[in-house]
């Protein structure tokens, strides 16, 4: 299992701050996930839509969308950071 | 004189004392010449915003800005280095986040605390959304393409 | 919102408050969303110094950094600018210099709030006599060439 | 008559904060000032040796060696500052 967590109106349009999913064999890439999520319904699809906006960390440090998901114990989703 | 200083990172929902944060950097530490504070504050935007509610990746968002820290403390000669962020709800006129960058001369100390802001703007996971005055739902707050060229122009170094 | 702020000078002998000169620019003005602070301190030059000594020629000091701070707020859209410069004898980890810029956006703060300290290291009437530790006359503080360069690097705008 | 003023190692070297003189004719720029300066005894001639680093205000504002002394009321006479 692999815990997903999201942030702000990704959080909002999927509705739900986190979950823990099964990721299917293939499932290899960051850009994989994105593509596989966006098949789980209306909300995800909704919150993905345009994936190139979309920033991922895995395990609370930033990766690209071509990085391995490897060992990754939490992935999270999230628009781009609006703090300061 | 000292160690390398280790940088001080606070995620919080209270308020912080600029004066009591600089104190901490200065004090016992007289070969501090220069403090640079940035204090960053929630604007009313013409009387538009009731509110902006600071959401945050829990310990992402420490580490995230101990890692920025680390690359100023490398890359400048600081004796001090602090970063505080504020998360919950908070109203126009109030403290957001506050960097304090001490050094011996002044320079070393205006580029560490502007190098940080730019990279805490771009890279530390938080997220505004804006409450409005009048009632409407508010929307999230849109990234600003000059917060991500200002974090770009310290490559060139 | 509001008219175009004067500048606030003052040259004293008295320490100053960070968090006062701060408050003093934010309070009742939710149009400013970065503030930022310089302040320079007294260094003990590795126990060498027991103080330093800050001669200062009246009305011009004031003169002078009320040109500088003009000079700024034409160059960025400041909402706020104090400069504070202490004079007389003043101990290792004390307060110098203080100054305070506060915009709408963090880029003009910090610029304004670096122009002006470049500025006034090389322009304000302000002289530095170092008075030793061990009983020696010191010797009056020679100018750095860096500080000269630092005022120069604003010309090429 | 005008007023010169001298500051830090310029004040310590002639020996005074400030004096009056009346200035003979011919004495037009800040650089022929600080010439007929040197000429007035041994404290002056130490404190103003390299006229080149000596820095003049008239009337509490910069102004350079070649400038004129016009209707100066105070003339400052001070080495390169080292305030902030």
């Amino acid at each position: 299992m692999t815990k997903l967590v999201y942030f702000a109106w990704v959080r909002e349009r999927i509705g739900k701050s986190e979950e823990n999913v099964s990721l299917p064999a293939g499932i290899e890439t960051l850009a994989d996930l994105l593509s596989w999520l966006r098949g789980r319904g209306e909300e995800y699809e909704s919150a993905l839509l345009r994936p190139e906006v979309i920033r991922v960390a895995i395990d609370k440090e930033h990766v690209g969308h071509g990085d391995a998901i490897g060992g990754a114990r939490e992935i999270a989703l999230f628009p781009p950071m609006t703090g300061g | 004189m000292t160690a390398a200083p280790v940088p001080v990172i606070r995620i919080q929902a209270e308020d912080f004392d600029v004066a009591a944060e600089i104190a901490r950097l200065t004090e016992g530490n007289a070969d501090v010449g220069a403090v640079v504070t940035f204090t960053g504050l929630c604007r009313d935007e013409g009387g538009r915003l009731a509110a902006l509610e600071l959401e945050h990746y829990p310990g992402m968002a420490e580490a995230e800005i101990c890692r920025i820290a680390a690359e100023a403390m490398r890359r400048w000669p600081l004796l001090g280095l602090t970063a505080i962020h504020r998360h919950g709800m908070i109203p126009p006129g109030d403290d957001i986040v506050l960097v304090v960058a001490a050094s011996t001369h002044r320079q070393a100390a205006f580029e560490a605390a502007s190098f940080l802001m730019d990279f805490l703007k771009s890279r530390a996971p938080f997220w505004k959304k804006e409450h409005r005055a009048d009632g409407f739902e508010g929307s999230w707050v849109d990234a600003r393409e000059a917060d991500d060229q200002a974090a770009l122009r310290w490559r060139r170094r």
